[in-house]
């Protein structure tokens, strides 16, 4: 057990992953010298040696793709996308390939690839690194779509997720990478669990990655009204645990989805459509969504504005709670 | 390379006069309605079948949606490769591991990265085997080409880039494709490039035995043009008189790899009984195709994920009772 | 007025807009010479001459991003990618660019470029040839998405998408590209009202694209047991007109949204939400959805039983009301 | 091509000395905390400011983030420009059209494409007008760089491909990149390709307008790989140290493009009083980039369509009400 932040705890998975599997390979642009522009992959190219982690050129749509044929040749390869809006010269090799090689192949080639991808916005960065794709993966079948909120999360997921058989896109939400919190190095992650996070009465929040945390901070919020919030981490969009989200809103009656995401064809619509699917009779209010707006994700200083906020968020519980 | 014995050039004859029959009988299969679409290929026999009678058993062949020539020679049987055009399973139903010859790959130039990230697993993995990726000249175009090229050349994959330029894309020919001979691309990325007869059996072979040698040992990847020729339509939902003339075609058929190797070998008796032995065998293959038992609905969801999630169980569940 | 299939009503449209304003252009992968491999383009670069009409390379990331500097330098373009499933190589060049363009130009470059998609499965068509691509660019702010359902629409439709300020996908239903119907030339479309196909008082069917129709046949069939179900076209995603969908739905209370696209994440759901969101109080039973399923588009002796037919359509129209 | 004049060279050294200055502030802003991230070109003055130098009013040329030189020769309001870096508005805030300068390219690769698009437009339009396009040696990986290299070819599009191969693509040298000589590139495409020293102002301006010319005329696209190197790091959130040697960046130092220049103008007073004008030059940019009003939340929503949609409309009501 110790105390990591988010970046110190995904180096530490890759890390024993590495260790654990000789067939486990790290690459992407500068995840060897320079351990990441995050520093996620610090240290690794000493450790392991150039041969298992290495920099690549500069071309997405061939990481992934030299990443299939890795995988075919039975290496188990974790690569990294520089920034959420770097991943999209890559969305043709991961949707016409990546996502259907198992089916194509009758389930001969499984493709245990992990894509790394540093997610989502609130760290004042440039155009193109903020954005939040979840939706366009999550609407491939034949991936899985994985979003860690935090440091133990990102630990066990992402061993969770190397070990996975089926091709995994891992969103790591970028905004969170130096929060510190307790790790514990033994715990096993699995894909496809929700989890609560916070136990609550009156309403249900639903988020992952970095809305999750603040989440959290809504309900604290909110609880000096004595409104009690539950809030929820999907931790995984695919699979979604549908169970543990339908049956905490069947306790409380009311939901609100929280993402950065657009509002428009976002996640967000799936779990509601699906919770409307699943209980609408326990339903005491229309699920509500507090997303990113249907813009380009804006300019550092704006993004404020543009992300759910406290205000957002708890205005929304409010109408859900007033409906 | 030591040139092929005279039972190697029986061998390489009897491959390629079965690759046209068979190519033959899948068009007159798709117009009695039984596959939904194939694309032909008589023209390229040499090319295909040449460069993959110079591979090993250890070697890997990524083709694409045009290469049964391939299939052919790794042994693929063709039940299984002509199921993906009956419209059963998408990328074929044999099993890539059996022969080392992926899946039919259709989105052009895309599985040049598969072939160049499995070459690299090889060389990773200590070496002695090389990769063989087969696309048209049109290809060259897209970016994953690109992408991968650079890739092999930077990591000195042992891969072998086989471009078929058989003058059409479709309805647009190759100089509208590129300004520069395809084989020139190769200095772009640092490894040899060459511009080969694909209408010679021979020389397509020792150009490519050449290549997938110097890869084995750790010399880097090659970039092979055959020049070639599509003599029949792009697929049989093409009707290529709406943009070639009967004139440009007719100067390639004099070059017809077939009659070019039947000339070589020069033994009329031997092709005479070549061609009894393949109607033999694609009445067979007729046969055992039609008789091949169809897809099942349910088996669409058989392979996506090692284990199904739950939404996918149920609709899985759905469909079943749909059609119980 | 004629009457038309889909393709030839296309071809007119297009033709139309190529005679009217000398800066459009129409290219892409064979649609000079050869006229389209499903003939959409028939005819035009003769009359219209190989400057204005042209075959590009085989590269569909370098059409849409070409056609985003040819619109820089003041010309119209309508460029086609041959199917869906090979519109993906261009999604980065729409997601970072041509969707972003005019607000990263604070307006000053518009983009007014068409990008043509024939889409959707039903004609027994190879792997990468049957796909519903909508989510991807309805979840992209910042382009118009457009799905026609039939001749008449496809030609006022196209003539208003390539005649709109903003970049537009334009989605042809290639199971439809041989229906005719009646078209009138004169008709001027608009982008972003759906239209009441059929009246109805049960139940709301929702569709857009191929089906539309299946969902007209559906309403047929019910009809003949006297549940009259009223079909609502989206015509376009983005924008989307909610207020002819709620306002249907208010009205009978309830509804089924059908797509061809898989379930998760698919536009269903944002229309599902939008609805609940809209119109909780009004909805007799949840909003359900009938799509493709959770799997990569199948092969072509299976697609019938993927897509969405009138067992499953009228299925879901009986839960809704049974509910 | 006529050599420049004396005044000509002076002009290229205050454009030169001006970028300097200003990339120096750019990054002790940063540190200050005024911009939110900066890539700074210190080193790569040369290659910015000879090759924009050769470009005419009608041409229009496509920057990547780190051409602030080029920027600065177009005429660009610098508070405008740096403003992107402020992060108040992704791409810049001046007008494309006014300096024919397009947006600040954060995409790596993808605005080539722009470029070839724009430039067959002006070959459309009846020629007489050339695009440039600046990029890394990393961005040659890139697939869009290839199809833009390969429409360009096909089409004859007048269009010049800059690569400053400035050896670094953040933590990643050349030698990573690409396996060949990327002026070599061009062989695959069939135009032009060249490499210059990419630090000598002359050289780059004389190669630059003479490829311009060449693609006004009709003549086609060229390549231009200026060797030159980055002397600081890759962006204000990077530390090169990690990565490279002091010893591999000190006989770089030795090619300072500017002290080069100033060594060929020879004019001690001149340089000083140099010094002196961009001094007061860049006190001035400073305050009105700090005297600049900020982003205003609300201006989001204003640029994405010509008419918001429904939707976005009521977003930006939503946030309105939220911010009064
Ligand atoms: C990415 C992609 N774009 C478009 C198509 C449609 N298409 C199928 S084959 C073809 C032409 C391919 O030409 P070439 O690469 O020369 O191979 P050939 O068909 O001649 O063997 C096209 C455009 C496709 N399959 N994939
Ligand atoms: C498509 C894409 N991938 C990755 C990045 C992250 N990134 C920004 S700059 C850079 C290196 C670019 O190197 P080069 O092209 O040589 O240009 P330089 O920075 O040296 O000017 C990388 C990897 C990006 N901006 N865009
Ligand atoms: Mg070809
Ligand atoms: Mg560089």
């Amino acid at each position: 057990m110790a105390q990591l932040t988010l970046v110190q705890a995904l180096n530490e998975a890759l890390r024993h992953e590495l260790r654990e599997d000789p067939r486990t390979l790290v690459f992407g642009e500068d995840v060897g010298r320079l351990g990441g522009v995050f520093r996620v992959t610090d240290g690794l190219q000493e450790e392991f040696g150039e041969r298992r982690v290495f920099d690549t050129p500069l071309a997405e749509s061939a990481i992934v793709g030299s990443a299939i044929g890795l995988a075919l040749a039975g290496w188990r390869p974790v690569c990294e996308i520089q920034f959420d809006g770097f991943s999209y010269p890559a969305l043709d090799q991961v949707i016409t390939n990546l996502a259907k090689y198992r089916g194509r192949t009758r389930g001969r080639a499984a493709l245990p690839v992990t894509i790394r991808i540093p997610s989502g916005g609130g760290i004042g960065g440039p155009e193109h690194h903020g954005e939040s794709p979840e939706t366009y993966y999550a609407h491939t079948a034949g991936l899985k779509v994985v979003a860690p909120s935090g440091p133990a999360e990102g630990y066990q997921l992402l061993r969770a997720a190397i070990r996975d058989p089926d091709p995994v896109i891992f969103l790591e939400p970028k905004s969170r990478y130096w929060t510190k919190e307790e790790v514990d190095a033994a715990a096993a992650g699995r894909l496809g669990q929700a989890r609560i996070v916070r136990e609550g009465t009156h309403a249900t929040l639903i988020a992952w990655g970095a809305m999750t945390a603040r989440c959290l901070q809504a309900a604290e919020a909110a609880a000096e009204d004595g409104v009690e919030l539950e809030v929820v981490d999907c931790r995984s969009l695919v699979p979604l645990d549908v169970d543990t989200l339908s049956a905490s809103v069947r306790k409380t009656g009311r939901a609100v989805v929280v993402h950065e995401a657009p509002l428009t064809a976002g996640f967000g619509a799936e779990i509601s459509a699906r919770l409307m699917e699943t209980i609408f009779r326990d339903l005491k209010a229309p699920v509500l969504r507090v997303t990113g707006y249907d813009i380009p994700y804006p300019a550092a200083a704006v993004e404020a504005a543009y992300l759910p906020d406290l205000d957002r968020i708890l205005t929304a519980v409010q109408k859900v709670l007033d409906y | 390379m030591p040139s092929l014995r005279p039972d190697q050039l029986k061998e390489l004859y009897r491959l390629m006069a079965f690759t046209r029959r068979v190519d033959q009988e899948a068009v007159a299969l798709q117009r009695q309605g039984e596959l939904t679409a194939f694309p032909p290929l008589t023209g390229q026999e040499a090319a295909q079948v040449g460069s993959a009678y110079a591979l090993q058993r250890q070697d890997f062949a990524f083709p694409s949606y045009r290469e049964m020539g391939v299939a052919i020679v790794r042994g693929v049987d063709l039940v299984e490769y002509l199921r993906a055009y009956r419209g059963d399973w998408n990328g074929g139903l044999y099993d890539l591991y059996a022969h080392n010859f992926g899946p039919i790959a259709s989105s052009v130039g895309s599985h040049a990265l598969h072939a160049v990230g499995w070459a690299m697993g090889a060389a990773l993995d200590g070496g002695g085997k090389a990769a063989i990726v087969y696309f048209g000249e049109g290809a060259t175009s897209e970016g994953d080409v690109h992408e991968a090229m650079n890739f092999a050349g930077i990591f000195r994959a042992p891969v072998v880039f086989f471009v078929q330029n058989n003058q059409w894309a479709i309805s647009v020919p190759v100089a509208r494709q590129t300004a520069a001979p395809i084989h020139r691309k190769a200095e772009a990325y640092g490894f040899p490039g060459l511009r080969i007869d694909g209408n010679d059996v021979l020389a397509v072979h020792a150009a490519t035995a050449e290549a997938l040698e110097r890869a084995r040992a750790g010399g880097g990847p090659t970039l092979i043009e055959a020049l070639t020729y599509r003599l029949g339509a792009h697929s049989t939902a093409d009707d290529p008189t709406r943009y070639r003339q009967a004139a440009e075609v007719e100067p390639w058929r004099a070059q017809d790899p077939l009659l070019r190797l039947a000339a070589q070998i020069d033994d009329e008796d031997f092709t005479r009984q070549v061609v009894e032995e393949v109607e033999e065998r694609v009445r067979d293959l007729r046969t055992r195709l039609l008789s091949a038992p169809r897809a099942e609905p349910e088996e669409m969801f058989e392979f996506v994920y090692a284990e199904p999630p739950a939404t996918l169980a149920a609709q899985r569940e759905e469909l079943r009772q749909w059609h119980s």
